[in-house]
């Protein structure tokens, strides 16, 4: 409790700090903890603390689902902050829909935007239709001669993995690149060998690799082992975390993905936190999951200061009708609580997430094509 | 009432039994003899179901009974011992019986009764005193008994008992012949058994069978079987001639 | 005397679990009992065939998915009213039986931790054949529409469905434990061979026992599908699910009727005090080093323990 | 050489011996006869250490067997042959034998020892590649016999040698035993062939429910009214 | 379908059973010896990773050289772990389920520790051969692979000959199958459960070391890791050497003809249901006999 018992504002919910995602659920965590202490430090929200309670459902959906129950009701807390994965989002935007509850998270992609949810916002959210936006601009300014022709699309068989290869589906058609190969996989995957063997025997020259982190580093070791070297490789959500960079090294260069936030964006507070993460974890940039964890608290922050109070419906229909400026840009939301689409493409290139489109943020002219593997 | 024809089995490479014809008549008692590894719980298990033959036919009260699962032989009034004896462990002595009650062949009781039943049967065969006890708390002996009262706990029609001799000194192997004696008196059970120890078998059975090497090598009464000089090398030895 | 008393004080437990929403509790109260009922109600039906038979399935989170799947399903096709939908639960517990009956017959001829393997295979082939089935809504998974009625009431309502499954649960456990064919599951533990040639018909029971085991948990799964609201089969079919039922059963005692209620009491309730007091590493580790410790000093379980102390039998 | 003094056995809180003392010198072949459940294994298995002793005080040569694990009794030369063979199924008859020279001490004569083995017992040489599990009873014996005598038995103890032979199997390892004291060889023996076993050692002991009820020279024992009624069944 | 591809995939397929078999040689062994399934042996094999890890990233240790010391030290843990925790329980009365309970609560230990150390981010083995190949011919044979096949096939081996031919070898055999007799012929119980416990979690650790130079790895990818080791282990049958190793190339020959041959969406699924029903028709792995 801060000065005068019951003045802080607490803001509750669970993580996965522990079990299958606890990397990113750790990353918001530390996301959400910078906002507070920066908020803090300036005098607080509505004149009052701000502090957390943050429970570790374990990866498990069905806790996280309880744990929001717990926040609300026996916690009682002020408000309402976003879990992780997509999966517990779904399972927990019922929950605040019921308490009604403000949720601002990354959305448990598309499909849960569609469930007539009133008080869920994807702030930015993590949308898998998105995702390859930016990159496809990108390749639309390749001349047509230039472009490559033949594609090979792997996709994890999940709720993410699914929704990325829509945008794929319809650019291609449009770029007129002809889908080779479209096969989606279960996870885990252990080996890309035949994977890799079959994209480079039909003579695909992109390579579409929708996966998470695990999946993307061995498609890309066994595309490098096999020598295999198509002008494009786009990866899943896997390589715009810290660890591709880190891990790979060298090996993770040259890969086209998307994203929705970034520290190079010339959006106000990008800068303050891609210091604070230089400082505390050595990384040049802020890590992706973190800036939604601070990101998704500045929407709930202005929701809040714009409401002036801390009435969930009053702060669900500021948000409904005015606009917010996050570290991702101003956003405004529609019916479904979210925003216009927003994507950024990126390449890595020298082992540093670029962003290449649009033009108006481009920070480095993509390679292309990708050179070949160093042997 | 139990009758074998043409029994075959083979482990892998090994027959274990080849063309085995036999015969148990009612209220008989009869031994079944032969060397170690001759085949003779081999052929107990043939005939409880636990393994299928690999050839020939069994019969039970003029039923064929080759194909029938082992529990439904045993409901037939087919019961057993196991020559290594295999307590349900973790279960005292009442509660072992008392199972076998429960499944046995009469009439369906509740588990109050049966348990009764079991006491009777464990005092039946002088364990009431260690009704309570673990199956590990026991000597090698009461274990034995304690697989006889298993087996009695189905009511059986006939009794196959694999080596329940083995391991008693003289003084007690005259004490477990009367036991055999009884069973049969009190429950009409029909006998058929596996084993060694000479003086069980010649005072009790009214016939004995030879195996050697899975072939059934003669069968008679006990003398008979005693003095004949094949049975003698194969199984009883010299020494064994000469008293 | 003692004898006496249990059943009264069983009984006055559950009429006061029964009675509990009516002081008004917050829901989440209501959630945690629901989910500490769900989980006696799975460690009990496992130990049907786990603890009294012997035969420790790794698989059984599969017939609680199926069931959840299964009324989510029925509820979104059908277009059921919510209330009715929750009856959707029982003949998805069905379902779940009847597969039990159908892949029980050729598992439950193989014994020790081979049949254990078999059945975490076949609960991997369930997850991710339902993964790849669009019709159960695939790798998207599936919502259920909520009931238009206040939040409290519906899961006051869900409460005391899941107790009531409970209860039948564990009267069917505390019959089983009692009756010929508990019996006959005790001695097919022990010995399968001599079980048989006690004239119980082994294959029969073990079925039995197999498909009773999993119609609870896929009655339960109905319940919690609806609990859930969106169900995912990375939420109903995950491994550790299996297991965690398989340690509460035999954390608590294996093969006797209060060994997994007080497992899977002990477990869920500890699990969740650690999230609430300590960081969350922490609190896993201290999570593990409870079953460290409770092996080391009850080895057998909890409920041998204190039996011994206590001198019955 | 050996020289158990009043030694107590519990297991819980039953006492399966109590205050049980015998001797066995060196080249003797001693009987040790009793009921079954006497305590017989119980008295084998406390010399060799397997099960602790409650009271009471175990010699050899002149020094103390207490606190000593199996494998340091065994080191000392004191072999059991078990009760039940216990053999190691899964390995060949030559694994199981040389596993009897498992000892540092005999190691090193482990080869030698294993042709003797084969020469006294030709039958086993023949299935050294085979699984000992599927041996009949009778090989199993041998083979329990030739796997003690590899560890170079100063005194060797033999439970219950002939449970569950044949006959003719009988007799053929009691001959054997007798030619291996014979040759020098402490023997102590259990069996319940009450009558071939006196008939072969020189001493006796006899236990009834864990206490020693008779100590005589065999052919005393073989006269015994107690004996003749109790063991002989006479 | 084209041979390349078949031949290609079936390479990669028995060069990871291979890895699992090293993985699970060792659990094999405390399963078969001592009764206990370690279900942290994922996590010992995931220790030996991190130690490897730590050690190429700062001190550029190869993997391979650096299991050299990270084994051995291994074997120091699991020696003091079996002291103070597996020794306890070797009284309970079913040691199967006991260990079962003691060594999941190990395992979530290991893991929440390892998360502490070495955060939860994913990590990458990636010495510098980490992505090359070997080329014969039209087919790739990948480094890592090669490396953990050849470390595989010589700790399997290794183990195989130990059991085999040194004396303490068949003592761990004689105390697992008749534990009484091989008290009586010298062999000290205590010493023979603690060596194999500890040899099976350094071959742990070494498996770990293999499995990291294929894939990613993060503080929970022991479970991942512990559900194929178990596999191989029931498929080889329990306590059985070479039935593991077999077992390994089966289960690398159905995965790799799978990859070749089925959409990726359905190999999962026909792997684990084909060795459900290797199971139901060969349950006792492949070999009916004991042995190892
Ligand atoms: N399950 C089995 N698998 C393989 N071989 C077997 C099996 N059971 C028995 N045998 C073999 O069959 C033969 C006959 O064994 P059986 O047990 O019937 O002998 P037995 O006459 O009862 O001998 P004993 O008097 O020693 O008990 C033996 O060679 C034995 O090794
Ligand atoms: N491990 C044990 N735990 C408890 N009691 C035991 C144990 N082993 C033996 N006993 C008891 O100790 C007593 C002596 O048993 P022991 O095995 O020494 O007798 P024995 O003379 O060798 O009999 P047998 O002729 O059956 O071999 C018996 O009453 C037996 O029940
Ligand atoms: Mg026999
Ligand atoms: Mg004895």
């Amino acid at each position: 409790p801060g000065f005068g018992a019951g003045k802080t504002i607490v803001i509750g919910g669970s993580l996965p700090l522990t079990g299958a995602y606890a990397e990113t659920g750790q990353w918001i965590e530390k996301g959400m903890l910078f906002w507070a202490a920066e908020i803090n430090a300036k005098g607080g929200l509505l004149g009052r603390n701000v502090e957390f309670k943050i429970y570790d459902d374990q990866s498990d959906v069905s806790k996280a689902v309880t744990f929001a129950e717990k926040v609300i009701t026996v916690d009682k807390v002020d408000l309402l902050f976003g879990g992780y994965p997509g999966t517990a989002a779904r399972a927990v935007m019922p929950v605040a829909e019921k308490h009604k509850f403000v949720y601002v998270s990354m959305g448990g992609h598309m499909k849960s935007f569609e469930q007539g949810y009133t008080y869920s916002f994807g702030a930015p959210p993590l949308m898998g239709e998105w995702w390859y936006e930016g990159f496809f601009h990108w390749l639309a300014t390749v001349p047509a001669d230039k472009r490559p022709q033949r594609a090979a699309v792997y996709t994890i068989n999940n709720p993410v993995g699914l929704s990325l290869t829509d945008s794929i589906e319809r650019w291609t058609k449009k770029l007129n690149i002809q889908i080779v190969i479209n096969e989606k996989y279960n996870a885990p995957l252990t080996d890309a060998t035949a994977m890799i063997v079959k994209a480079k025997q039909s003579k695909c020259d992109i390579l579409f690799a929708n996966g998470f982190f695990p999946d993307g580093v061995t498609t890309m070791k066994a595309a490098k082992a096999l020598d295999y070297n198509p002008k494009i490789i786009v990866q899943g959500v896997g390589s715009v975390v810290p660890a591709w960079v880190k891990e790979l090294g060298k090996d993770g260069d040259y890969v086209f993905s998307g994203t929705s936030l970034s520290g190079q964006l010339k959006y106000p507070g990008n800068d303050k936190l891609n210091a604070y993460t230089k400082k505390t974890y050595n990384l040049n940039e802020y890590p992706l999951y973190f800036g939604f964890g601070y990101a998704w608290m500045q929407t709930l922050e202005q929701a809040v200061k714009g409401a002036k109070n801390l009435d969930q419906t009053k702060i669900r229909d500021w948000l409904k009708t005015n606009e917010v400026n996050t570290i991702a840009g101003p956003m405004t939301f529609d019916k479904r609580g979210l925003p216009e689409p927003i994507n950024f493409g990126t390449q890595i290139i020298n082992g540093k997430v670029e962003l290449i489109s649009p033009k108006r943020v481009q920070t480095k002219e993509p390679v292309y094509p990708k050179p070949a593997w160093k042997k | 009432m139990l009758e074998g024809k043409k029994i075959t089995k083979r482990f892998g490479g090994l027959t274990a039994l080849s063309d085995v014809d036999f015969e148990v008549r009612r209220s008989e008692i009869v031994g079944l003899i032969g060397p170690n590894g001759s085949g003779k719980t081999t052929l107990f298990n043939v005939i409880s179901g636990i393994y299928a033959p690999d050839g020939g036919d069994l019969f039970f009260e003029n039923q064929k009974i080759t194909n029938l699962l082992p529990y439904k032989r045993a409901r037939m009034g087919i019961g057993r011992t196991f020559q290594i004896v295999r307590p349900l462990t973790g279960l005292n002595l009442i509660e072992n019986v008392a199972t076998g009650v429960l499944y046995g062949r009469q009439k369906k009781i509740g588990s109050r009764e049966a348990r009764e039943r079991a006491l009777e049967i464990l005092s039946f065969t002088g364990l009431s005193d260690r009704a309570r006890k673990l199956p590990s708390e026991l000597i090698l002996e009461d274990r034995k008994r304690l697989e006889i009262a298993r087996a009695l706990a189905l009511h059986p029609e006939i009794l196959l008992l694999d080596e329940v001799f083995a391991g008693l000194n003289p003084t007690e192997i005259s004490s477990a012949i009367e036991l055999t004696f009884r069973i049969r008196e009190k429950y009409g059970t029909t006998i058929f058994m596996i084993e060694h120890v000479m003086k069980a078998i010649m005072n009790t059975c009214s016939r004995i069978i030879v195996l050697n090497f899975g072939i059934k090598l003669t069968e008679g009464s006990p003398d008979e079987v005693a003095n004949n000089p094949e049975v003698i090398s194969a199984y009883l030895g010299a020494a064994y001639a000469k008293c | 005397m003692i004898n006496k008393l249990y059943p009264a004080a069983m009984a006055i437990l559950a009429v006061l679990l029964a009675a509990f929403p009516c002081i008004g509790p917050e829901v989440y109260y209501l959630s945690f009992l629901f989910s500490i009922f769900m989980y006696v109600i799975l460690a009990s039906s496992w130990n049907f065939i786990g603890g009294y038979a012997g035969y420790i399935s790794f698989g059984h989170a599969a017939f609680f998915g199926i069931g959840a799947f299964a009324t989510a399903k029925m509820a979104t096709m059908l277009e059921l009213p919510p209330l009715l939908t929750m009856l959707a639960a029982i003949p998805a517990g069905g379902i779940a039986a009847l597969v039990a009956l159908i892949v029980g017959y050729p598992c439950l001829k193989i014994r020790g931790p081979y049949f254990s393997v078999v059945t975490l295979c076949f609960a991997f082939v369930v997850d991710l054949a339902v993964k790849n089935i669009e019709f159960l809504g695939g790798a998207e998974g599936l919502w259920i529409k909520f009931m238009d009625i206040p939040e409290k009431t519906s899961r006051t309502i869900m409460y005391e469905l899941m107790f009531l499954l409970m209860v039948i649960t564990l009267a069917a456990s505390w019959f089983l434990g009692r009756s010929r064919f508990g019996a006959g599951l005790t001695a097919i533990r022990s010995d399968e061979e001599v079980a048989e040639t006690m004239a119980i018909p082994t294959a029969k029971l073990k079925i039995q026992a197999f498909v009773l085991s999993a119609f609870f948990p896929g009655v339960a799964g109905g319940l919690f599908a609806y609990y859930l609201g969106y169900i995912h089969t990375d939420a109903v079919f995950n491994i550790n699910i299996s297991i965690l039922i398989v340690l509460m059963a035999m954390f608590g005692g294996g093969g006797t009727w209060l060994g997994p209620i007080i497992g899977a009491v002990i477990l869920t309730v500890v699990n969740e005090g650690l999230s609430t007091f300590a960081q969350a590493e922490i609190a896993r580790i201290i999570y593990g080093a409870l079953f460290i410790v409770v092996t080391i000093f009850m080895p057998n379980g909890i409920i041998d323990f204190f039996r011994k102390k206590d001198g019955m039998t | 050489m050996l020289s158990v003094e009043n030694i107590t056995v519990c297991y819980g809180q039953m006492k399966a011996l109590r205050e049980v003392s015998l001797e066995v010198s060196t080249g003797q072949m001693v009987a040790l006869i009793g009921a079954n459940g006497s305590g017989k294994s119980t008295l084998i298995n406390a010399i060799s250490g397997l099960v602790p002793i409650a009271g009471g005080e175990i010699t050899w040569e002149g020094q103390t067997l207490k606190g000593l694990t199996p494998d340091n009794i065994c080191r000392e030369g004191i072999i059991q042959v078990p009760e039940g063979r216990k053999l190691f199924p899964a390995m060949t008859v030559e694994e199981n034998l040389i596993m009897g020279a498992y000892h540092p001490n005999v190691r090193k004569q482990a080869q030698e020892s294993l042709q003797k083995v084969f020469s006294t017992f030709p039958r086993i040489a023949d299935r050294r590649r085979q699984f000992a599990g599927s041996l009949s009873g009778g090989e199993q014996q041998m083979v329990a016999l030739g796997r003690a005598l590899m560890a170079k038995p100063r005194l060797l103890m033999l439970d219950e040698p002939s449970l569950g032979l044949s006959p003719k199997a009988a007799a053929e390892i009691f001959d054997i035993i007798r030619g291996l004291n014979k040759e020098g060889m402490t023997i102590l023996l259990v069996s319940q062939e009450v009558m071939q076993t006196l008939a072969i050692t020189t001493y006796g002991y006899v236990l009834e429910n864990g206490v020693l009820a008779l100590k005589d020279s065999c052919d005393r024992l073989l006269e015994d009214p107690k004996v003749k009624t109790s063991y002989l069944g006479l | 379908m084209d041979a390349v591809l078949i031949i290609q995939s079936l390479i990669s397929g028995i060069m990871m059973g291979m890895v699992y078999a090293l993985l699970g040689v060792g659990f094999s062994l405390t399963w078969g010896v001592m009764h206990v399934i370690n279900i942290s042996h994922g996590a010992f094999g995931l220790l030996g990773a991190y130690m490897a890890y730590s050690l190429l990233q700062y001190f550029g240790v190869d993997p391979i050289v650096s299991a050299a010391v990270s084994v051995p030290l291994l074997f120091l843990v699991a020696c003091g772990i079996y002291q103070l925790l597996i020794r306890p329980i070797t009284r309970a009365q079913n040691v199967v389920m006991a260990s079962m309970i003691l060594t999941f609560g190990l395992a979530i230990i290991l893991e929440n520790v390892m998360a502490i150390i070495w955060k939860a981010d994913p990590r990458v083995l990636t010495p510098t051969y980490s992505s090359g190949a070997l080329i014969l011919g039209p087919f790739y044979f990948q480094y890592p692979h090669v490396v953990g096949f050849g470390l595989s096939l010589a700790g399997i081996t290794a183990i195989y000959l130990f059991l085999k031919k040194t004396y303490t070898g068949m003592a761990v055999r004689a105390a697992w199958q008749q534990p009484e007799a091989a008290r009586l012929y010298g062999v000290n119980l205590y010493w023979i459960s603690m060596i194999t416990f500890a040899l099976a979690v350094s071959t742990a650790g070494a498996g770990g070391i293999c499995l990291a130079l294929l894939n990613s790895f993060e503080p929970h990818s022991h479970n991942l890791w512990l559900i194929n080791l178990f596999l191989v282990v029931i498929v080889g049958g329990v306590g059985n050497v070479i039935g593991t190793a077999l077992a390994g190339l089966i289960i690398g020959v159905i995965t790799g003809l799978s990859m070749a041959f089925l959409p990726f969406l359905w190999v999962n699924l026909v792997t684990f249901g084909l060795l459900m029903i290797f199971l139901i028709f060969r349950p006792h792995g492949i070999f009916k006999q004991e042995g190892i």
